[in-house]
């Protein structure tokens, strides 16, 4: 068997097309690099243009694309080894946004820091390409590739701020667990090969669907080891330590690309692997994710409201978050996957708005997010304020915001699938959530300014960012209907064929 | 004509309207003119209807007419539609009569109050609402009137609400008869949900229909109403206090007509207590024994009072009793009877009474009044009238419906109608009584209004007595002063004359000429010194022996206030008090009021006097009882009554009684002449002070409001703060003492974070084995 | 006779062992090699089943791993010497001023 | 995939979309309002007004034109534009009997909120949110989609959180946090609850639809799941309204609110909660509601004897009449869960006239306060000799709120009690005790803050001003008017209520409505009478 596929080995077709959104991240960002190593003093903001610009070739092509699958339908090449469906691209867009934005709010921040270099747009992209080729991937190993590529240049970019020990200690911790749990992950790929015998996806599923599995042990330990890297990766409980101590640690503008498009590739995963893939063992991953997304919920919820700094605050407040978007994931329907997408599309502009707003407040250093620097910014920065308050809105559920939506479709989807003591859980840490996002509205509206409140700017490009997220927020949180169409239709199809 | 019924109401209405809006303009006394004429313009429209309700033939004598629907939910609808029927008319006779004499009696006795217009803004509002009771046509409307004729009372009450005290008593007034309002309203209900419908003809009509245990209820509960409205115990307590409203006020509203709508609305609901006294007595034995209870017990306290009001107050709640009394009998003819005239009657007392007050500047207290018949003849002619009247004299008014009610208590047979019929007797008895001493107290005897009270002479006697000591410490201390310049002064002159003696020698020592001179000048000079100090010593010799003198004298003297003090004797019944020794030192008050004129009162509010007291004289017309024939009264209501009632009880019963009552009246005047006109005993050995106290009952349960009741709802205020919303709390609490809980876990090291990923990955294991093996 | 199984439970002896050393130790070069010890386990693992699905893939994966591992040995090496340049003999506890 | 375009396309079909527009009126206002700079002041002011009197004049046209025969749902779009096509969320308004006056009572009160009351400070935003509030109040009111109902009924939290925070005093802040969390909570398993309906209804049929009366009409969901959810509609609306025990965000609330935030907190916010027992409790759930319906009664007495007496003590005014309104709305309850069309025609009646009463006491004790700057009752004495108007008016919202007949607010407590003593003669008679102490917490409380003696400040207190008698002329005038003649306002209620009663009927196996025994006059007894009259006569 072995002799006869070598005999007929042949290299497989691939579309480029489809690749375009990688290539474009991927490229843009290696071009930048060999540029700034060949002429030495290309100014930042070409650098910082190059970067948007690659991933507005990313987004572009992928508008082309939508337009594509909607006449031919979904595919997929590469062998197989790469799926295309509505599914990669609508992520496509979410992750290759976050990277822009992050791009943004780096440019300001660089020179403020005195970090000038190409290095953090680079590795940006790199992880962004990483990051669509997880969306992409309909094999096991490409997506573990996918995922170490996004990784390790995640682990670099927390450690990227060169003066501030705890950016280091950041990058240490993410890395060290970053890589123990990249372990297990394999080790679940590894078995779930050995049951399955096919790291393909769409063989996988054709596999389950046609076999009844006497001896299903290795598939189910393979499946409870890759929930545990997969787990790791999007912060959810108890898998989530080092998500505090890491948002906290690192530069502000990788921590909004850190909680936008790394956990848009992350979930991008378990929607693809768990929810469509394993949509035959639902009975006994289910439970698990359950578990799993209450854990996430409560803890996430329970551990904000005792913080004391904003930035720690909002990254215990991106854990919970992401419990609310497992409930898309083990709705393990159409409609939760499709919820949990327009969670990450209408989250990664939120949380990037909220992340840009403590950029500029965190102040040269990095380090300013204490409660009383927040107050009375409602009065001193009304529009930066304003802003602000709509990303909090947003993201504690408020109604007319995107996040409310959002929070209403995951939940409608676990209630539609019967899980109802998760979703029991998940209102319940909304209303905790809303008093932490009300914690930082008190701050900022109801409380004076101390008198050595600190003025801030709002440098042009961060500005495009706050604008641009207050309108997404707004926009999709009134008139939702724009962009559910759009996730409704991004659904995974895993098919063979071109 | 009996469309003009319209009008009556509306007269008040158009009134109160445009007192509202420009009455302050109009000011006084125009102001009380125009509610005077509004409702007088009532009364002549109630005239005319009267006649257009006789123009009709007796079975169609109830008239419904509609304005408009006012609520109707579902199965429920009631109308705004008055109910113009012979009782309706009598009761609105008498209201807007008394009405329209009691705003001309206002404008006089409002006279100078700052809020003049105000007051007649209230009473149009009252005499609306009253008829706006009486008319309804259906349990509702009455309600509105009943709740609306509350609130006015409530307003004029404490219509002088700078004084706590007045405020106090409007507030209790309406708290009270909120508790019968209660009843009110649960019985309206009890009629919806039993018979459909809440129009008393319905009600009526379908009484014999409904079950013993709903009409027990019904009618109770109704009852309760009237307990609170009509000052029924126990639920009497706000009434004397209303007596802090203006006076006529409380001869309007708690005498003449609010108060006897109670009895006005068990009379319109007849049907349901004609059949409670066919099938289900003990209920009408409630109300009946209520009646009397009360009727005697307010007599009891009335007799001690010493507020002029307060005794009427006390006897408007007896004689609420008698009424009540009677429909308890299921005499309504009487009850009614009784009303009327109890409402000339009545209202005569109070007018004459606000009368007196005026006269006496405001002072209440019969103590102090007396003699006032020969300064206030009108007031205190009519004054007699109502006396007599109340006393049950014939043939003044009072005599015959009381008398109807006591036979028709006897009327009712056994053991009950005769104990009801005995303390209806005792009750008349005391009412001659105090109404008597009220009368002799305030018109007879001498003036006694600037001679102290006892308490007043007790003040003197401490305030004399402590002047006479003062006076004497004073002496003694001068005393001793004296003593001791004296002292003083023998010691001047001793020296004196040893600086001379010793002057002397030195003269005669002497060496020379010159020295002589010196020495003789010093001598001399010693001589003059000497001689002046004997005329101090002399002088202060003289002034010691004075003040020994006075001080001898003061302390006689006080040692005289003492046995003056001592040998104080009470003084015999009826005998002037006075402080004798101590006069010169009552207080200032009793001197200014000694300046009092008591003088008789203006036109306006002596008219209504003469008027009413024509009319307690010949009320009793109204239903004679000698012949069938002269049953005016009775005649008149049968259309409104369900039953016709017949005495049982023979002619001669009949005279027998109406003896007995004669006599009973007699004894009490005449035990009243004894004690307060002839002074043949001490009145101290009837008024006790338990009966002052209202035997403790209103005091009980003041305290208990302002203790255990208060207790309870405060009670319930801190469960609410630390118990309920303690829960609250504690919930937010919980959730943060478990974030930092949580938040420890986060311990920084890394390793510890391996050890939880490694954890859960054992537990994510664990429970797929679990499903393999399943 | 050998089947896949002894493979399996060496390499999951191997891993064991591997994840136990991450845990245990302190230094954080020896707790790289760990993770690398684990990374091998599951080559191990790859190359057992793959041998017992008679498969190439397994096998084809396993060099994808090794480059894997080869890169994050790069990374983590990369971020102890920026670490070692602010302070000297750092152990992965003395990392802890984030935390709570 | 719809889009917005489209949407608006469609709405230009119908005649005119006034429902639609009492919502975008004000919001655009709100929107208005922020644009306009700071610095002029008064400005805002002018387009706040002006925005929520066209709202105001709007809701007045809806009731003129408003078919008073018909109780079913009035106009509706007969195509609701389509807002969220995956879950069928559709923008649906609609109003009928119950709703109609609740929307006229938010047009009424806002305007008066605005011309009452200036804040003490940044008015811009104070603008902003008052009528961004009434914007959202609207919607729940119309929504007939449950979605945008709880959306709606979310929303309104934040400009009231704001209101609160900002111009409120003392203990603003955990006042404003208690209200938001509180009521956040309760209404967290109504979401769920909302969620499950919809797809037990989607199972039973394929349809998703957030449509109350597809849903109601459906009931595709079994008894017991029913029940449940049903619950959590009740704890929501619990919150909202308040019942006992879930009061106590209420007494701080309104306590530290400013004054235009009291009284639209007591005048249509409390409401919501008692609408959403009309709409989305009977209505939505009638077997589960019918079941409950004891406790809920009970509740309700509960509330009315638990709220009068914690305001007898209470020391500081406005608390005081916080609690009354916990009295008040207990009643409410009450009459909605005794489920007779007289208690349910009372409890709307009662929604309004508890509205235009406790509103105007927030007025007038507000504006003590503006004079004064003390609510403690221990502090005010004998203002009624320096301020007669002012007394005045407290008087007869007073009477109204203790229940006074021929006032607005006896009606609605009389039909409740009426309906409940039908249902269930024994809780209605010990609800009844609550008019007894109505009467005793506040006469006690006026006679302690009006009548006496006044000393100090007290003395020389500022009488009523224009703009105030403004506001208050209108109220007092409704006032009387739906007391003597509420006729207008309940033959507009009682065609729906009919429709609900019906419904429920329909719904509930073994289910009839309580009635009252109709008894009809014996002839034979008025012949008798008769019989005698004439034997007298002759």
């Amino acid at each position: 068997m072995i002799l006869a596929q070598a005999q007929t080995i042949a290299a497989p077709s691939v579309d480029v097309s489809i690749l375009l959104p990688m290539l474009f991240m991927a490229v843009g960002g290696l071009l930048i690099l060999t540029m700034t190593s060949i002429k030495k003093d290309i100014p930042a903001w070409f650098i910082t243009s190059w970067a948007v610009g690659s991933c507005g070739g990313a987004i572009i092509s992928s508008i082309v694309l939508w337009n594509q699958l909607g006449n031919d339908g979904a595919s997929s090449t590469v062998a197989g080894a790469v799926g295309f469906d509505g599914f990669s691209v609508f992520l496509t867009v979410v992750i290759a946004s976050a990277v822009a934005m992050a791009s943004l709010l780096a440019h300001p921040y660089l020179e403020r820091e005195g970090l000038e270099g190409v290095e953090l747009h680079v590795l940006l992209l790199l992880s962004g390409t990483g990051g669509i080729v997880m969306a992409f991937s309909n094999d096991l190993i490409v997506f573990f590739l996918g995922l170490e590529t996004l990784s390790m240049a995640v682990y670099v970019l927390a450690a990227m701020h060169r003066r501030r020990i705890q950016s280091q200690e950041a990058g240490m911790k993410y890395f060290v667990l970053g890589a123990f749990s990249s372990t297990f992950l394999l080790y679940g790929i590894a078995l779930i090969y050995g049951a399955t015998g096919s790291t393909n996806l769409i063989e996988i599923q054709g596999f389950l669907a046609n076999n009844l599995l006497v001896e299903d042990g290795l598939l189910l330990g393979g499946i409870a080891l890759l929930i545990v890297g997969l787990a790791f990766k999007v912060g959810a409980a108890p898998f989530h330590s080092w998500t505090p101590d890491v948002y906290d640690g690192a530069p502000t503008p990788v921590v909004a690309y850190m909680a936008s498009g790394v956990k848009a590739a992350g979930f991008a995963a378990l929607l693809r692997i768990l929810s469509s893939t394993f949509s035959s063992v639902v009975d006994d991953w289910v439970p698990a994710i359950e578990v799993i997304a209450a854990l996430t919920l409560i803890i996430g919820s329970l551990s904000a409201i005792v913080q004391t700094n904003v930035k720690r605050m909002l990254a215990y407040s991106s854990i919970s978050h992401a419990g609310f978007i497992m409930l898309g994931v083990l709705a393990a329907s159409d409609r939760g996957t499709s919820a949990a997408l327009f969670y990450l599309f209408t989250y990664a502009f939120l949380v990037s708005g909220t992340m840009a707003a403590l950029t500029i407040l965190g102040g040269k250093g990095d380090n300013d997010f204490s409660f009383e620097s927040m107050q009375g910014l409602g009065r001193r920065k009304p529009i930066l304020a304003f802003a602000l308050m709509i990303f909090l809105f947003a993201q504690a559920g408020i109604p007319f915001t995107s996040g409310f939506v959002a929070k209403f479709g995951v939940i409608a989807a676990a209630v539609d699938s019967e899980n109802y003591w998760v979703a029991i859980v998940a209102v319940f840490a909304a209303v905790v959530g809303a008093f932490l996002y009300l914690k930082v509205l008190v701050s900022m509206f109801l409380q004076e300014p101390q008198d050595n409140a600190r003025d801030v700017e709002i440098p042009g490009s961060v500005g495009v960012v706050l604008a641009t997220a207050v309108v997404v927020t707004l926009l999709f949180g009134i008139f939702p209907g724009l962009l559910d169409g759009f996730a409704t239709d991004a659904l995974v199809e895993l098919t063979t064929g071109q | 004509m009996v469309d003009f019924v319209y009008l009556v109401p509306l007269f008040p209405l158009l009134g109160f309207i445009s007192l509202m809006l420009v009455g302050r303009r109009l000011g006084e006394p125009a102001a009380g003119y125009l509610a005077t004429a509004a409702c007088g313009g009532a009364f002549a429209s109630t005239v005319v209807t009267f006649f257009g309700i006789r123009g009709l033939e007796e079975e169609e004598r109830q008239v419904t007419k509609t304005l408009f629907n006012w609520v109707i939910a579902g199965d429920f609808g009631v109308d705004v539609a008055f109910l113009v029927d012979p009782l309706s008319v009598a009761m609105m006779l008498f209201v807007t009569g008394i009405g329209t004499l009691i705003h001309l009696y206002s404008v006089g006795y409002m006279h100078g109050d700052p809020n003049f217009s105000k007051f007649f803004i209230y009473l149009n509002m009252f005499v609306f609402s009253m008829l706006i009771l009486v008319l309804g046509d259906n349990l509702l409307l009455t309600f509105l009137g009943w709740e609306g004729v509350g609130a006015c009372s409530y307003f004029l009450v404490s219509f002088w609400f700078t004084e706590e005290k007045n405020a106090m008593a409007g507030k209790k007034a309406f708290v009270t008869n909120r508790v019968g309002d209660w009843g009110f309203m649960v019985a309206t209900f009890l009629a919806f949900a039993t018979i459909g419908s809440i129009d008393y003809l319905t009600i009526n009509g379908t009484a014999a229909q409904l079950s013993t245990p709903v009409l027990a209820a019904l009618i109770l509960l109704l009852f309760v109403g009237v307990m609170g409205k009509s000052a029924q115990f126990p639920l009497y307590l706000w009434l004397p206090d209303a007596m802090a409203g203006p006076t006529p006020v409380s001869a309007l509203i708690h005498a003449a007509t609010m108060v006897t709508s109670g009895v006005y609305l068990l009379t319109r609901v007849n049907g349901l207590i004609y059949e409670a006294l066919l099938h289900a007595q003990w209920v009408t034995n409630i109300i009946a024994w209520v009646g009397v209870g009360t009727a005697f017990f307010a007599a009891t306290i009335a007799i001690a009072q010493t507020d002029i009001k307060k005794v009427l107050a006390y006897s408007t709640v007896s004689q609420l009793g008698y009424m009540v009394l009677a429909v308890g009998s299921g005499v309504f003819v009487a009850a009614i009877f009784h009303m009327i005239t109890h409402a000339f009657f009545k209202a005569l007392l109070f007018l004459g009474s606000g009368s007196v007050i005026h006269g006496m500047d405001d002072d209440q207290d019969m103590r102090r009044y007396g003699g006032l018949r020969k300064l206030m003849p009108i007031t205190s002619a009519t004054f007699i009238i109502g006396w007599l009247a109340i006393a049950g004299v014939p043939p003044f008014a009072g005599f015959w419906s009381k008398d109807e009610i006591l036979l028709s208590a006897w009327d009712l047979g056994g053991l009950n109608g005769k104990l009801l019929w005995f303390f209806g007797l005792i009750t008349a008895l005391m009412t001659a009584f105090y109404m008597s001493r009220q009368v002799f107290m305030t018109f007879y005897g001498d003036y006694r209004f600037g001679d102290p009270d006892a308490d007043e002479v007790d003040e003197a006697w401490a305030a004399y007595l402590a002047h006479a000591q003062d006076a004497k410490l004073e002496a003694g201390t001068a005393a001793d002063d004296a003593i001791e310049a004296h002292t003083k002064a023998v010691a001047a002159l001793e020296t004196a004359r040893e600086a001379y003696v010793d002057a002397q020698i030195e003269l005669s020592q002497a060496a020379d000429e010159e020295a002589t001179v010196a020495a003789q000048k010093v001598v001399d000079a010693k001589s003059t010194a000497v001689d002046k100090a004997e005329a101090a010593e002399e002088k202060a010799q003289a002034a010691r022996d004075e003040a020994g003198a006075v001080a001898k004298a003061a302390s006689q003297a006080d040692a005289d206030a003492r046995s003056e003090a001592s040998r104080r004797v009470e003084p015999a019944p009826g005998e002037q008090l006075t402080a004798g020794a101590a006069s010169e030192f009552v207080p200032a008050a009793v001197k200014q009021r000694a300046e009092h004129h008591p003088h008789e009162s203006n036109w306006q509010m002596t008219t209504p006097l003469v008027v009413l007291a024509v009319l307690s004289i010949f009320g009793g017309l109204l239903n004679l009882p000698f012949t069938s024939d002269l049953h005016f009264l009775e005649h008149w209501l049968e259309p409104s009554i369900v039953f016709e009632h017949k005495f049982a009880a023979s002619g001669l019963t009949k005279w027998i009684l109406a003896i007995v009552s004669i006599v009973a009246g007699g004894i009490g005047i005449m035990g009243a002449v004894m004690i307060y006109l002839k002074h043949n005993a001490d009145p101290k050995k009837i008024e006790k002070p338990i009966l002052l106290d209202a035997w403790g009952y209103d005091r009980a349960v003041s305290a208990f409001m302002g203790g255990p009741g208060a207790k309870m709802f405060e009670g319930i205020a801190w469960l609410d703060a630390n118990i309920v919303d303690g829960m609250v709390n504690g919930t937010g609490s919980f959730v943060r003492g478990s974030g930092s809980a949580v938040r420890r876990l986060q311990s920084g090291l890394v390793r510890s974070y391996a050890l939880g990923i490694t954890l859960g990955s054992v537990a994510l294991l664990a429970w797929f084995l679990v499903r393999v093996a399943a | 006779m050998l089947t896949p199984t002894y493979y399996l439970v060496l390499s999951a002896l191997v891993f064991s062992i591997g994840a136990v050393g991450v845990l245990v130790r302190r230094n954080p070069l020896v707790m790289f090699m760990c993770v690398e010890l684990m990374l091998n386990a599951v080559n191990l693992t790859f190359i057992g089943l793959a041998w017992g699905l008679n498969d190439i893939g397994g096998q084809v994966s396993v060099f994808f791993v090794m480059v894997v591992a080869a890169a994050e040995v790069v990374v983590g090496l990369a971020i102890v010497v920026a670490i070692m340049r602010r302070r000297d003999g750092a152990t992965a506890d003395d990392l802890s001023v984030l935390r709570g | 995939m719809t889009n917005f375009l489209v949407a608006a396309e469609s709405s230009a079909e119908l005649s005119f979309p006034v429902l639609t527009s009492l919502i975008v009126v004000p919001f655009l206002g709100a929107v208005l309002v922020a644009l306009v700079p700071k610095a002029r002041v008064e400005a805002h002011r002018l387009i706040a007004l002006m925005a929520s009197v066209i709202t105001g004049a709007l809701s007045v046209w809806v009731l003129l034109t408003f078919d008073r025969t018909d109780g079913g749902f009035q106009f509706r779009s007969d195509d609701p534009n389509v807002w969220i096509e995956s879950l069928g969320i559709r923008w649906d308004l609609a109003v009928d009997g119950i709703s109609l006056f609740l929307v006229v009572l938010t047009g009424f009160l806002f305007p008066l909120a605005i011309i009452g009351v200036k804040p003490e400070h940044s008015p811009k935003s104070y603008f902003a949110w008052i009528i961004l509030l009434e914007a959202g109040v609207m919607g729940v009111f119309m929504s007939l989609d449950l979605f945008f109902f709880f959306v709606f009924f979310e929303v309104v939290l934040v400009p009231m959180y704001f209101l609160i925070g900002t111009w409120g005093h003392g203990n603003r802040i955990y006042a404003a946090t208690k209200f938001f969390l509180f009521t956040m909570f309760g209404s967290a398993l109504m979401m769920i609850g909302i969620l499950a309906i919809v797809f037990f209804h989607e199972s039973a049929t394929g349809i998703v639809t957030f449509d109350v009366v597809a849903l109601a009409e459906g009931q595709n969901w079994g008894v017991d799941a029913g029940r449940w959810i049903f619950l959590s509609f009740v704890l929501a609306f619990s919150v909202k309204v308040p019942v006992f025990p879930v009061h106590t965000w209420l007494p701080d609330a309104h306590t530290e609110a400013p004054t235009a935030g009291s009284v639209i907190l007591a005048g249509v916010m409390l409401k919501l909660g008692t609408y959403g027992f009309f709409r989305f409790g009977l209505y939505l759930f009638p077997e589960a509601a019918t079941w409950f319906a004891p406790v809920l009664m009970i509740l309700g007495t509960v509330g009315i004897l638990y709220g009068a007496a914690a305001a007898t003590v209470q020391k500081d005014l406005k608390r005081l009449v916080a609690y009354s309104s916990v009295a008040h709305l207990g009643f409410i309850v009450l009459g909605t869960f005794a489920i007779t069309t007289e208690s349910l025609t009372g409890s709307v009646v009662q929604m309004v006239n508890h509205g235009l009463s406790t509103g105007a006491l927030f007025f007038l004790v507000g504006w003590m306060y503006e004079r004064r700057h003390t609510r403690q009752i221990a502090e005010l004495g004998g203002l009624q000799k320096a301020a007669p108007v002012f007394a005045a008016m407290f008087t007869l919202v007073m009477l109204s709120s203790i229940g006074l007949p021929g006032l607005n607010g006896f009606v609605g407590e009389f039909l409740i009690l009426l309906g409940a003593f039908v249902a269930n003669p024994w809780i209605a008679s010990v609800a009844a005790t609550g008019v007894i102490f109505a009467a005793v917490y506040l006469l006690w409380a006026y006679q302690r803050v009006f009548h006496g003696k006044a000393e100090g400040d007290n003395a020389t207190m500022e009488d009523l001003r224009p703009n105030e008698l403004l506001v208050l002329f209108p109220m007092i005038v409704l006032i009387i008017f739906l007391g003597v003649y509420p006729k207008p306002m309940i033959e507009r209620i009682e065609p729906s209520i009919e429709v609900l009663v019906a419904h429920i009927d329909a719904n509930v196996d073994g289910w009839t409505e309580p009635t009252a025994d109709v008894l009809v006059a014996e002839e034979s007894h008025d012949e008798g009478e008769e019989e005698e009259e004439e034997g007298e006569s002759e």
